[in-house]
């Protein structure tokens, strides 16, 4: 393992003796169907085989960071939510977990389960919709995203009772939540996720067995195990590659050491093994959120104390396994109110990273799935 | 009759002029697909429809998408604008094909006693006439060609497969 | 006057219109012309209008979705909705394309797709073209629209459009060949390639003659080339084909909106948008009727003799009605396949083609040429039924087996320690 | 938490910050010390999980202390600028970290050597504290612009820059907006004032 860096790797265009093609260059995006938002790939094709692909990104940017230092830290949690704005709950999970971790706050025992919970089921509405748009990038017409939906909606719909708000929950407070869960919650939550296998069961018997899927995802976008380490891969995309490394194993961060789960590998890295961990992730989830749902204790949910808080100067990571990969806070306070710095590592910018390398050599269809598969969300992309 | 005559054959004199005339290639081509059109409305006048359907199946659908194909690969479309082919002495040229073609129509327009007779009633151009020619005094001759275009189907497979990927079946 | 068969209403109110312009040849001449096509312009855009409305409720079923609901009683409005919508839009040329060509193709991509279908029997003596090349003519004309996709692909002046162009071009000419190759063993069977004796063909007219009612009934349908060997195998060549052929999911890669925004509709707008879209399910029309005539039976249908008729040839119910039903179920399994399977990428597309649906297709020619001279025991194909049907298997099999790579396979996934 | 003394011993020129528990590498050793951290088996530092650009202001404190003869005595603490890259390191071979490396540079000529030939995952983000920071890296191989567009001169993450007030347009200016959009469109601001 004492190798270089694995560097992009060049696509050779066949030129025989007389045989010479033009190379095709066509820039998909900002506005393109495809591309999940308003992400550019300059393209150039040969015939309709990728030889080169540079993501170009940016179209979003409204420099959260520096928004970020110039309000409060609690003044920064709504803009979490606004990262990735699938998963608001895990991104503002990620922020608390940092700042608790600068400042030494400590968790109320009912919060963390309620934590759980909510992250778990971000994820099951996460990775249920990836798995619609990919075969809807795939061409099915949005049969199957529209299936993941009506799932989606019972989930938005508890989020929406506990916090209020659909989509930017703006839920988690430093020390805990907001406010406690409304009284029938808990009990209409355990309906959906007992619910929810049977969804999966319906999705997986009409999806994984299906020859085109198979044809088309198989062999596609195969990243390598080397190459998905060494580029700071993480989430399903790394462990579709066969590496063992799920931060609620690594870390035990909040109360993950108390759950029974397990941690799905992949072995090819190919797009059927990113759209396949992703399937067992979600039997994964609805396991912890099982068992969550069982053992819940009562008790208070956040900290009264930790409002506007000044922290002591210090710095501090902080990072957990978001549905997409590692989110990551880097927090630098100098003791006023306001971070002296605020970073976000966010999943799906650096998972496109080896966006060329996965797509090189294939077709242009292709690679449409292959960055169906990376799941990528433009508000945390561009920031 | 005679106005539908009249329509196609000025549509298949104009265009084939066109094709020959015209610098945008794709233009050219597209000519050309109209003049085998045309023509194909001129064989069915003669109630030749199989001929007629052949045509355009042949050479409207796929002869003409071949050139096409063909077009779409080269480099330029458009012909140079700039570069015209200095053309001396077009009169004399015009004069000397017009005197070749006539010398060669001659003996057939003396032959000819007009006014013609219909042609339409003497033959029968149905397709098992068409079918028992071919397989009866023809059957060789047809053989022969699909031998041809059998050969012809397997060298273009031959040329279509790529060097690149049989080196890499060598190293596998 | 003979008695009301409601199977030849509409013919024999034509004949009677005709009969007063006996003494005015030219007149009768072009008032026959327009009676023959004018219900088909009329009656195609209508079937067009339906066809959307169901694609649209139909897709909304599959989908968990209600589909068109504001415009009228569940929306059976929304066509006309969306015809005035499309008027009323802007035509939009892009200023860098080829004006003329790109203004050209949906007229190119229209004219055959009407025309096509002037050779499709739609009843007993209903036919607005009896031509003799009746299968061969459909096909000529059918293929003049590979010209109008790459018209406006490459007059489009974008590059979207132009890989949807090609894409096109590659994937017709392809599925060109199965579709023809499965037809001609119809032709074949037939002796004909006049799509009327291609009908009356499929009809066992000694049941039909017979006394007994239920063999009259029978007699229509038994016959129906589907329901042979080379029949079925054909059958399902050609409506793979023809699936290929009108670019209908799966295999709508020309227009694949997630790979190439629209292919060669990228720049195309209002009432030209329309045509396009509209030629495409005349199309479509078209071919189901086709694959309805050379395998389905055409318009024939159960034999039901109206009560006080003695005409064997009468019928209660006519045969368009059988027709259209045909064509409208063959167009609802295009929309189930459309809200079901995902699409096929470009290579695969070929590799079926060429590699899976041609050779099937010759290997039926083969068992048709083997099922036609197959000894007969009372005229039941007793030996060239069970062999064809095997040989058909045998080779669906072997072809499938050999295009099946060992790559794509069922995968068990581990779980980490 | 990581035992960090033998990279200290092997390494002398690398600092400790106890504060941050962080080293502090110069940039001449940052790429050698980055690949001993991932090849050596008891490290295998493989991740490179998060890079940070971070821009300190120089600091003037004034203080007044009193001398013992009774009068105040202003002592004026500075403190200088920085811009330090901040990179965290994991390890997903043996499930530990992190690490955190810092190469310190200055504000003037903010230049560190790039550890993208050493991980590929920190491409991105080196080219992201490039585009907000200007913070050079040498060694990277496509140091461009990311979120930013090409044309783009400043760098927006600095503690010190000034958004430029005709930056953006605003239909209906307001407030501060309306101020400086006085300032520089005279005749639009009052057009529009009048228009509403």
């Amino acid at each position: 393992m004492s190798t270089e860096t694995i560097a992009p790797r060049e696509y050779q265009i066949y030129s025989g003796d007389d045989l010479r093609t033009n190379v095709l260059e066509i820039s998909m995006g900002p506005q393109h169907p495809s591309t999940h938002g308003v992400f550019r790939m300059d393209v150039s094709l040969d015939g309709e085989t990728v030889v080169k692909l540079k993501p170009v990104f940016g179209y979003l940017h409204r420099n959260h960071e520096k928004i970020a230092e110039t309000t409060s830290y609690l003044g920064s949690m709504p803009y979490t939510d606004r990262l990735d704005y699938f998963c608001s709950m895990t991104n503002n999970w990620a922020y608390a977990l940092a700042v608790e971790k600068m400042a030494g706050l400590a968790v109320p025992e009912r919060a963390e389960y309620i934590r759980v919970i909510m992250a778990e089921l971000t994820r099951l509405q996460n990775h249920a919709s990836l798995v619609g748009f990919l075969t809807n990038d795939l061409g099915a017409s949005g049969t199957p995203l529209l299936y993941a939906i009506r799932e989606r909606e019972h989930i938005l719909d508890l989020f929406e009772w506990a916090s209020g708000a659909r989509m930017m929950c703006n839920y988690m407070r430093f020390g805990g939540v907001r406010n406690d869960l409304p009284s029938g919650w808990l009990a209409q939550c355990k309906k959906v996720v007992d619910d929810f296998p049977a969804f999966m069961d319906e999705f997986e018997t009409l999806l994984t067995g299906n020859e085109i899927i198979l044809s088309r995802c198989q062999n596609v976008g195969v990243l390598p195990r080397d190459l998905a380490i060494n580029a700071s891969i993480t989430g399903p995309c790394l462990r579709a590659s066969g590496v063992d490394y799920d931060l609620r194993k690594v870390d035990k961060y909040g109360i993950y050491d108390r759950f029974d789960f397990k941690v799905p590998l992949g072995s090819v890295g190919d797009c059927y093994d990113r759209f396949m961990i992703r399937l067992l992730e979600m039997r994964e989830s609805v396991k912890i959120l099982k068992q969550a749902l069982a053992t819940i204790p009562e008790g208070p949910v956040n900290d009264s104390k930790a409002r506007n808080f000044r922290p002591k100067p210090a710095e501090a990571y902080g990072r957990i396994e978001g549905p997409k990969g590692e989110l990551g806070f880097y927090l630098v306070s100098d003791g006023t109110p306001k971070p002296h710095r605020y970073h976000v590592r966010p999943p799906s910018f650096i998972n496109l990273t080896v966006l060329e390398d996965m797509c090189l050599g294939q077709k242009i269809a292709d690679a449409v799935i292959v960055l169906g598969s990376i799941d990528i969300v433009l508000g945390e992309v561009d920031r | 009759m005679i106005i539908t005559f009249s329509i196609l054959s000025a549509i298949a004199v104009i265009s084939a002029l066109l094709a020959v005339r015209l610098r945008n290639l794709v233009h050219a081509t597209l000519t050309l697909m109209a003049f085998f059109v045309a023509l194909a409305g001129l064989f069915i006048l003669l109630m030749a429809e199989f001929l007629a359907a052949v045509q355009i199946l042949v050479y409207v659908g796929a002869v003409g998408i071949l050139i096409l194909f063909a077009i779409m690969l080269t480099q330029q479309v458009t012909g140079n604008v700039k570069e015209h082919i200095e053309a001396h002495g077009a009169l004399w040229g015009l004069a000397g094909a017009t005197a070749v073609l006539l010398t060669l129509l001659l003996p057939a327009i003396l032959k000819t006693a007009l006014p013609l007779q219909p042609v339409v009633e003497t033959i029968d151009p149905s397709v098992r006439a068409l079918g028992l020619n071919l397989m009866a005094p023809y059957t060789i001759a047809l053989q022969v060609i699909a031998l041809l275009l059998t050969a012809a189907l397997l060298g273009a497979v031959v040329i279509a497969i790529s060097p690149e990927k049989s080196e890499e079946e060598k190293k596998s | 006057m003979t008695p009301i068969n409601p199977d030849q209403l509409i013919v024999q109110l034509t004949q009677w219109a005709l009969s007063f312009l006996d003494s005015y040849p030219l007149v009768a001449v072009l008032v026959a012309i327009l009676l023959s096509t004018v219900p088909l312009i009329a009656v195609f855009p209508g079937c067009f209008a339906i066809t959307t409305w169901l694609e649209r409720k139909g897709l909304a079923r599959i989908q968990n979705r209600i589909g068109p609901n504001r415009t009228g009683p569940l929306g059976i409005l929304q066509p006309a909705a969306d015809g005035i919508k499309m008027l009323l839009k802007e035509d939009i040329v892009p200023k860098t394309s080829d004006r003329l060509a790109h203004f050209l193709a949906p007229v190119v991509l229209m004219v055959p797709a009407f025309t096509i279908l002037s050779v499709l029997p739609f009843n007993r003596n209903m036919i607005p073209a009896a031509v003799d090349t009746g299968v061969i003519l459909f096909f000529a004309l059918g293929s003049v629209s590979t010209l109008a996709v790459f018209m406006a692909g490459w007059s489009s002046r974008n590059k979207y459009s132009l890989l949807g162009g090609m894409r096109a071009i590659a994937q017709m000419v392809s599925y060109e060949l199965p579709l023809v190759l499965s037809g001609v063993t119809v032709i074949m069977m037939t002796g004909s390639l006049d799509t009327t004796k291609i009908v009356a063909q499929q009809q066992l007219s000694e049941w039909i003659q017979s006394s007994n009612a239920g063999l009259q009934c029978l007699g229509q349908i038994i016959g129906w080339n589907v329901f042979t060997p080379w029949g079925f195998a054909g059958f399902l060549i050609f409506f793979v084909a023809s699936l290929a052929e009108i670019n209908r999911c799966p295999f709508d890669l020309p227009e694949a909106d997630s790979e190439i925004v629209a292919g060669h509709l990228t720049e195309y707008s209002g009432f030209k948008y329309a045509l396009f879209f509209m030629s495409e399910y005349v199309s479509a029309f078209a071919i189901n009727g086709l694959s309805t005539t050379l395998f389905l039976g055409g318009w024939s249908g159960p034999n039901i003799r109206p009560p006080w008729s003695d005409d064997p040839n009468a019928l209660l119910i006519p045969g368009f009605v059988w027709f259209f039903a045909k064509m409208f179920a063959l167009m609802l399994v295009m929309i189930w396949i459309r809200g079901t399977l995902p699409r096929l990428r470009v290579d695969h597309l070929m590799g079926f083609a060429w590699k899976f649906l041609l050779p099937l297709a010759i290997m039926n020619i083969f068992v048709g040429g083997f099922y036609y001279y197959a000894p007969r025991w009372h005229g039941i194909p007793v030996v060239g039924w069970p062999i064809g049907f095997l040989v058909m298997y045998l080779s669906y099999e072997c072809i499938g087996r050999l295009n099946r790579g060992p790559k794509t396979a069922q995968r068990v996934y581990h779980y980490a320690s | 938490m990581i035992d960090l003394a033998p990279i200290l011993a092997k390494f002398p020129p690398v600092k400790h910050d106890a504060a941050a528990n962080a080293l502090i590498v110069p940039q001449a050793l940052a790429l050698e010390v980055a690949k001993w951290l991932r090849d050596d088996p008891a490290y295998r530092m493989d991740y490179a999980s998060n890079v940070a650009g971070v821009d300190t202001l120089p600091v003037e404190k004034k203080t007044k202390v009193k001398q013992p003869d009774g009068t105040d005595k202003e002592i004026v603490t500075k403190k200088p600028g920085s811009m330090e890259v901040v990179y965290h390191l994991y390890s997903m071979a043996l499930k530990h970290g992190p690490i955190t490396i810092k190469q310190v540079t200055t504000r003037e000529n903010p230049v560190v050597t790039s550890l993208t030939p050493i991980y590929r995952g920190a491409e991105f983000q080196e080219r992201e504290a490039f585009d907000l920071y200007g913070i050079q890296f040498e060694g990277h191989p496509d140091l461009r612009r990311i979120l930013m567009w090409d044309e783009f001169k400043d760098f927006p993450m600095r503690k010190d820059y000034v958004e430029p007030d005709d930056y953006e347009y605003e239909p209906t200016p307001h407030d501060a907006v309306l101020a400086k959009a006085k300032a520089h469109y005279p005749k639009a601001s009052t057009s529009t004032e009048a228009a509403s």
